[in-house]
């Protein structure tokens, strides 16, 4: 959940600071405004949905009457964002809000089932004399997209990406060196912690990073994003025609061919498929897990191997978890993927590679190696939850349940007094711990001891002569906001390199003076 | 690890806390002819779906991985209209489709197998005479629902050998019949076991229905276990009177009750008051219009009292002492003497009522 | 961390060992009972050993013979004395016969075994008052329940504890703790779970000072304790009334967790069981070591068994077994064939009891409800302990408010005050009879003594008195009529073709039970949640 | 009339400044000034010296499961 909101929070944040036209214009499409209301937060998502059937404007103090007061804050700052959006409008001088009607046109006309014919994509009404299956697509799209990862963890005898992909990641400072030659590129910090997210936010840093590019490229922003939301709506193992797209998206097409978001035979085709990565760009979690991947192939051909049901296929390709934790900072991660080892490695001792297992240690010098490289503790510990296995993910919620069934208990003899009440208030006391938090903890103190001491480069002042004069200049070094350190006492303070002309001229402008 | 006050340690902390989690709704509709009779002025039954099915597009717009049931309760018998298992077959496919195929394919899919099945049931109640004085199943329903809820709730992870890949087959044949062979499709057939241990529930039941003559043990058992399994009833009454019983289901479980008088802007209601999200319950005054009402029902004349008789063996309420003596449920027969103590007029004096008090069991000293 | 769920699962073997000898041994042990229970105190270390043993083994073939152990961990009774058994040795190959088939009847198979089934009308005593003593002496810091035996016990309480105001709701508890000689009161009778789980939790947080097990137990005092304490709560009624009927409609119970090998007592102990039995309560034990021939006393002579005690005393084998056990005692007794004919030879009907049912009242704005203190009739009864401690709103001005009004009401408080009991100072409950507001149920009106209550307590109670009928397997065919759980939609497996493969695959179901009234058919996870929890039939209902 | 010297803001818990004290007396030169309980002005170039320093300083407290095999 968490790292699903970080992409949120992205893809939202480069809505948020586009132009009002070209937001207003975003809503003209169904699709868009489909996804866009899914991206949102979930009271955001509740008030847009009051307010889609009512006309007439909403005062403000008739929607404070809905939140019980301590969700106050949070209302708040979700209008704030509500607005940023241009999703609400505000109406008599601030006091009623009302919803974009743009917006309240099509989301309706989505939720009736009356927009137009093209709103969700045109499918193929010929058959392909070239049978594409689910299957197939999900291969394309992950040996695609693996590519490009382990092209960045750079695992050998892997064919580099498009040099479309290549400036792509060089542009999204994920990886640098000179020139566009796939040798000379090394993954930088932000890489290593692209790597760790799931594959969900990893196709949205990448896509945003190409909406940056549209402008360069003379592509309308509009029309690539109304694309990339239609993508996400689409049918997968369904064929679509090209005829009807604009030619912007024409071009984007080959492009997120690349990615493995799209699966065109060739470039000429009038029809393409949308693979398992782009079905789900708007949606949870289904699509295929980065590291995990791999590993889901292993559970496949396993599950093939023992003559399991049909229906475990399709399962497996979206079994998430597969890494175990132990208290004693033991990891066993069931996978046989260079990528996920790969990846594990980065901050995992590993010690021992079975058939379809790995096992290491979390140790002070592995964390801290991954530290070094820039991923933080946080990024440590969201990969390793997102990536837990079931089973630590099942015992974990019995432990809460516990925790809370035996906190509350008051749903019991208060048969009339609504239980939910009292016991949704505790619940929040109680987080779900999936992994150890002993190994939680350890991995951020982890991080603190390494920032042990912080260092700031500039200069003392000191051997001041009066202590007006220090004063004077002290004040004036806070004002400017370039003080970090001071001592009235001894007379010295500490400014930051960039201030000292500042504070320098200004010393030498009064000083003299007096 | 008290004194790290770090803000490496606070920063998950001010995390949003309301997640984002997948959650299952299922509607109840009672379409029992004769309470739709009463309201044929204000609304049809067709008209109260076709709000219903905007409310259940919307909750699926919510979030990919979100699940919808609907389950019609009818003197008949209460069914699953989506997901439907007998749906799908070859006849069925090749029915005219109801919707435009325009619409959002999550949508569409739930849509027409819905409105499909509700005019096969529509049909069936139109020929079957039982289904004009027969009572009301909507305790069945509940319990179905309930069971669906359950199922869909602990989707066992350690047993997904044949367990999960057969619900995977039910849903997932269901897109692939409904959708036109699209294979295997992305929408609930995967989310739900990957949102095993997650998903949130709640449970919206549409009546009209005000005779209240729902079957009273089934109900509360109902309730009782909706209250275990953490999901909320939320009722939306339409018609005359309110209904005490399901008034009770909605406030001991934590839902949303409203009676409403105006069954023309039912969607405006459904897309507000009903639309609070389990997950965000805890950050909403709920709303509601009524007080609730525990009175029991009498297991004789079938009027709820608040001023009873019980009987100890069975704890079956009576609103009067049964003329014989004898319990009307276990058989029991009732202590004499205590009837005639009972039965001795009010007493006035306290002195008196306190005789008439000592024969229940204390409960507190 | 195991990843398979499979290693977790004990395979019972087949039925192991003889009873016969264990049988003899029986009735050796016996007179070693016996002995022991004359030199309580002497109790040697060096026999101790022997003496386990085969009391050990005694236990377990009680509990053989009984069945009612725990099927999950082996056969044999405790779990270390069983051969180590493998997950994997269960699993057969049947020459590529698939082993997905033969795993999932091992987990129905599980499922099934949790499931008890009671189906059948009784009459039980509902309205309970039962005294649960928890054995506090020395021998509880033994660490052969993890992580020690007090500790196992009160974790275990807590789950009884909710569970028996679940099922049993206008019942009430109390909780003694036999420690050092003597009998203290730490919980008193109540009928509010949580005033009771936050006992047990102050008990718990103070087990390493003022409650640590310590010191001989006594039996006696425990009982008199206890005994006192249900004599209290009825007594007035008996008295003054006479009547007699609450033995039918209200039963006195005990129960106790006996940790230690004896009891250490100021005075006769079988006088104290006569009174027991005089006062018509009834005394479960559960042992946490072996059978004491004190115990068995107790519990054959209150519940007036014959010989077979095993019913109402049952020594645990294991920490799942121990569970099982505690559990067991949540489900109300039925009343006693004796007793019946008792009633009926002395032509006493049952009783007849006169309820109100309150409406809730809440304060509510047009569309909205507010959480707003309100003033009530009732007074802390009980935990005034708790009530002390935490005061919401001052106490004084909500007593001589309602003591103005007041008849025996006793001191009023506002409604909050009492909030040691779990009480929601929001919400109040109006008396039908007298108007009187109350803020918590179930209870006695303050003013007009009437007997107060909501349908949904005695509702709960209710699937006990209709109990649902078992579903029954469908047995294996080559083809089913059902290809999908009624209740939760589920596909069911196809019919197996080749019927003559049964034999080789023992375990294989046909994964589908039926309802006997309607004749729907429902999966396993239905079936247990279908009888556990919801107690009605969705096909039943449905039609 | 003030001096500005150049150097580097050193902020740290008292523990790790005792430890940087102690890296400055081997090898002095690096401490230009002792500002307070949890800051010290240290010499620009002699940073990541400092920082290497008390990385092994610090090390030889950790227990490494390895160690031991």
């Amino acid at each position: 959940m968490s790292s699903t909101n970080l992409f949120k929070t992205t893809v939202i944040q480069h809505l948020e600071e586009l132009p009002q036209t070209i937001q207003t214009k975003l809503y003209e499409a169904p699709a868009t405004c489909l996804s866009i209301f899914r991206l949102l937060p979930a009271v955001a998502k509740f008030f847009i949905t009051s307010m889609v059937f009512y006309e007439r404007p909403v005062s403000l103090s008739q929607l404070d009457k809905w939140c019980k007061p301590h969700a106050r804050n949070r209302q708040i700052e979700l209008l704030q964002r509500l607005k940023a959006l241009h999703l609400i409008l505000d109406v008599n001088n601030g006091s009623h809000i009302t919803l974009n009607p743009t917006f309240r046109k099509n989301f309706r006309d989505c939720l009736t089932g009356v927009q137009s014919v093209n709103a969700f994509g045109n499918i193929c009404t010929t058959p392909d004399k070239h049978h594409v299956d689910v299957s197939f697509l999900d291969k394309f799209a992950s040996q695609k997209w693996e590519t490009i990862l382990h092209f960045m963890v750079g695992t050998e005898l892997v064919a580099a990406p498009s040099s479309s992909v290549l400036s792509l990641l060089k542009l999204g400072g994920l990886m640098e060196g000179p020139g566009n030659s796939p040798k000379n590129l090394a993954i930088t910090n932000k890489g290593f912690q692209f790597l760790l997210q799931d594959s969900n936010t990893q196709i949205w840093t990448l896509l945003l990073q190409y909406l940056n590019l549209t402008k360069d490229l003379n592509m309308d922003p509009v029309d690539v994003l109304n694309f990339i939301f239609i993508l996400g709506s689409l049918e997968l193992g369904k064929s679509y025609t090209v005829s009807h797209l604009s030619a912007t998206q024409v071009s984007l097409l080959a492009d997120l061919k690349d990615y493995g978001l799209v699966y065109q035979r060739t470039d000429s085709s009038s029809r393409f498929y949308p693979t398992r990565l782009a079905t789900t760009l708007t949606s949870e979690s289904s699509a295929l897990k980065s590291a995990s991947t791999s590993m889901d192939q292993v559970i496949e051909s396993a599950s093939t191997d023992n003559d399991l049901s049909s229906g475990q296929g399709g399962v497996a390709s979206s079994t998430h978890g597969s890494i175990i934790i132990e208290t004693n900072f033991k990891v066993y991660a069931y996978t046989n993927s260079p990528l996920e080892i790969a990846v594990l490695n980065l901050f995992v001792h590993l010690k021992t590679r079975f058939a379809n297992m790995v096992c290491g240690q979390l140790t002070r010098e592995s964390v801290r190696s991954a530290l070094q490289n820039g991923i933080t503790a946080e990024q440590l510990i969201k990969f390793l939850e997102t990536h837990a296995h079931p089973q630590m993910r099942v015992l974990a919620k019995e432990k809460l349940d516990k925790k809370i069934e035996f906190d509350t208990n008051n749903n019991i003899n208060t048969a009339g007094g609504a239980p939910g009440t009292k016991s949704d208030s505790n619940i929040t006391q109680h987080k779900l711990e999936i992994l150890p938090p002993t190994v939680v903890d350890q991995i951020k103190l982890w991080q603190l001891e390494l920032d042990r001491i912080q260092t700031f480069e500039g200069y003392l002042f000191k051997d001041f002569v009066s202590q007006q004069e220090f004063e004077v200049l002290n004040k004036y070094a806070m004002d400017i906001g370039v003080l970090l350190w001071s001592d009235k006492i001894k007379k010295r303070f500490f400014v930051t390199k960039k201030g000292i002309d500042q504070v320098a001229d200004y010393a030498n402008r009064k000083i003299p003076s007096r | 690890m008290d004194a790290i006050s770090d803000n490496v340690f606070n920063d998950l902390d001010t995390v949003e806390t309301v997640s984002d989690d997948p959650s299952l709704l299922t509607v109840i509709l009672d379409i029992s002819p004769g309470s739709w009779f009463q309201l044929r002025d204000q609304i049809s039954i067709v008209e109260v779906t076709k709000s219903l099915l905007v409310f259940l597009n919307a909750h699926l717009s919510l979030n990919n991985s979100n699940q919808v049931a609907f389950i019609v309760s009818s003197p008949v018998g209460s069914k699953f209209l989506y997901p439907s298992p007998v749906h799908g077959t070859e006849e069925q496919r090749n029915k005219p489709t109801l919707i435009t195929m325009n619409m959002y394919r999550q949508f569409r899919v739930v849509d027409e197998a819905v409105l499909q099945d509700l005019n096969t049931e529509l049909e069936q109640i139109r020929n079957n005479k039982k289904s004009y004085s027969a009572v009301s199943t909507l305790a069945g329903a509940l319990s179905m629902a309930l069971t669906y809820t359950h199922r869909m709730l602990t989707l066992d992870q350690s047993i997904r050998t044949t367990t999960q890949s057969a619900i995977n087959n039910t849903t997932n044949s269901q897109h692939h019949h409904n959708s036109g062979g699209t294979g295997n499709s992305n929408g609930s057939g995967h989310s739900s076991q990957l949102s095993s241990t997650n998903v949130k529930s709640r449970i919206l039941v549409v009546s009209a229905d005000d005779t209240d003559d729902l079957k009273y043990i089934p109900i509360m058992n109902s309730i009782f276990a909706a209250q275990k399994i953490k999901t909320s009833i939320d009722v939306a009454k339409l018609g005359a009177k309110n209904s005490s019983y399901l008034q009770q289901a909605s406030d001991a479980t934590n839902g949303v009750y409203l009676k409403i008088e105006d069954p023309k802007g039912l969607i405006q209601v459904l897309s507000s008051a009903f639309f609070i999200e389990p997950s965000v319950r805890p950050l909403f005054i709920l709303p509601t219009n009524s007080n609730v009402n525990y009175r029991a029902s009498c297991f004789v004349t079938g009027k709820s009292v608040d001023l009873g008789y019980v009987c100890s063996i069975c704890l079956c309420i009576m609103s009067l002492i049964p003329t014989d003596g004898k319990c009307p449920t276990c058989d029991s027969n009732f202590d004499a003497r205590i009837i005639a103590q009972l039965k001795r007029a009010p007493a006035v004096v306290p002195k008196k009522r306190r005789k008439v008090v000592s024969t229940a069991p204390p409960i507190t000293p | 961390m195991a990843r398979d769920d499979s290693d977790e699962e004990y395979v019972a073997p087949g039925s192991p060992g003889e009873l016969s000898d264990d049988k003899k041994e029986l009735s050796d042990s016996d007179n070693n009972q016996e002995e022991e229970d004359e030199d309580l105190q002497d109790e040697d270390n060096d026999e101790d050993d022997d003496d386990e043993i085969v009391i050990a083994k005694r236990t377990r073939a009680k509990s053989k013979a009984t069945t009612a152990i725990s099927d999950l961990r082996g056969a044999n009774g405790y779990s270390w004395e069983d051969e180590y058994q493998r997950s994997w040795d269960v699993v057969k190959d049947n020459e590529g016969q698939s082993l997905e088939s033969i795993i999932q009847s091992m987990i129905e198979a599980r499922k099934k075994k949790i499931m008890k089934n009671s189906s059948g009308s009784f009459q039980r005593g509902i309205i309970r008052t039962l005294i649960v003593i928890v054995d506090g002496s020395q021998t509880m810091l033994e660490k052969d329940l993890r992580p020690t035996r007090f500790l196992m016990t009160l974790t275990y309480l807590v789950d009884f504890i909710v569970e028996f105001f679940d099922q049993n709701p206008i019942s009430q508890m109390g909780i003694v703790l036999m420690r050092n000689g003597v009998a203290t009161l730490i919980s008193e009778v109540s009928s509010s779970p949580q005033y009771h789980l936050d006992n047990i939790r102050h008990v718990k947080a103070r087990q390493h000072n003022k409650f640590e097990p310590k010191g001989d137990p006594s039996l006696q005092n425990s009982l008199e304790m206890a005994r006192s304490l249900l004599m209290y709560n009825f007594g007035n009624n008996s008295t003054t009334n006479n009547n007699g009927g609450e033995s039918s409609k209200n039963s006195k119970e005990i129960l106790i967790l006996f940790g230690a090998l004896f009891t250490s007592d100021p005075g006769d102990i079988h006088h104290t069981i006569n009174n027991l039995i005089k006062d018509d309560i009834k005394v479960k034990i559960i042992g946490l070591s072996a059978q004491v021939a004190i115990c068995q006393e107790i519990v054959r002579r209150t519940n007036k068994l014959t010989s077979d005690t095993s019913s109402c005393y049952g020594v645990i084998m294991n920490e799942q077994h121990y569970k099982e056990l505690l559990l067991d005692c949540v489900i109300p007794l039925p009343i006693t064939i004796e007793e019946s004919l008792k009633q009926v030879k002395q032509n006493r009907g049952v009783a007849l009891i006169k309820m109100g049912f309150p409406s809730k009242i809440q304060l509510t704005t047009n569309r909205t409800s507010l959480d707003w203190p309100q003033l009530c009739a009732c007074h802390p009864t009980q935990g005034s302990e708790g009530s002390k401690n935490n005061l919401l709103i001052n106490d004084n001005p909500g007593k001589s408010l309602v003591d103005g009004g007041g008849g025996n009401g006793g001191g009023g408080s506002i409604g909050g005050g009492s909030n040691g009991n779990g009480i929601n100072p929001y919400i109040g409950y109006q008396c039908p009879q007298c108007s009187a507001k109350v803020c918590h149920l179930p209870t006695i009106c303050p003013i007009c003594g009437l007997m107060l209550i909501l349908s949904t307590h005695l509702a709960r109670s209710y699937h006990h008195l209709v109990p649902l009928a078992a579903y029954k397997e469908v047995p294996i065919a080559k083809s089913y009529k059902s290809k999908y759980c009624y209740g939760c939609l589920l596909l069911f497996p196809n019919g197996i073709d080749d019927l003559e493969s049964i034999d080789k695959l023992l375990n294989r179901t046909s994964s589908r039970y039926r309802c006997p009234k309607c004749s729907n058919d429902f999966c396993i996870d239905c079936d247990v949640f279908v009888h556990e929890t919801l107690h009605n039939c969705p096909g039943c209902d449905s039609m | 009339m003030p001096t500005a010297t150049k150097g580097v803001l050193v902020q740290c818990d008292p523990s790790i400044r005792a430890l940087i004290l102690q890296i400055d007396s081997k090898a002095p030169g690096i401490v230009l000034d002792e500002l307070d309980e949890t800051h010290l002005l240290i010499k620009q170039d002699q940073v990541m010296n400092v920082k290497n320093e008390l990385n092994k300083l610090l090390s030889k407290n950790i227990y490494n499961p390895f160690d031991e095999q």
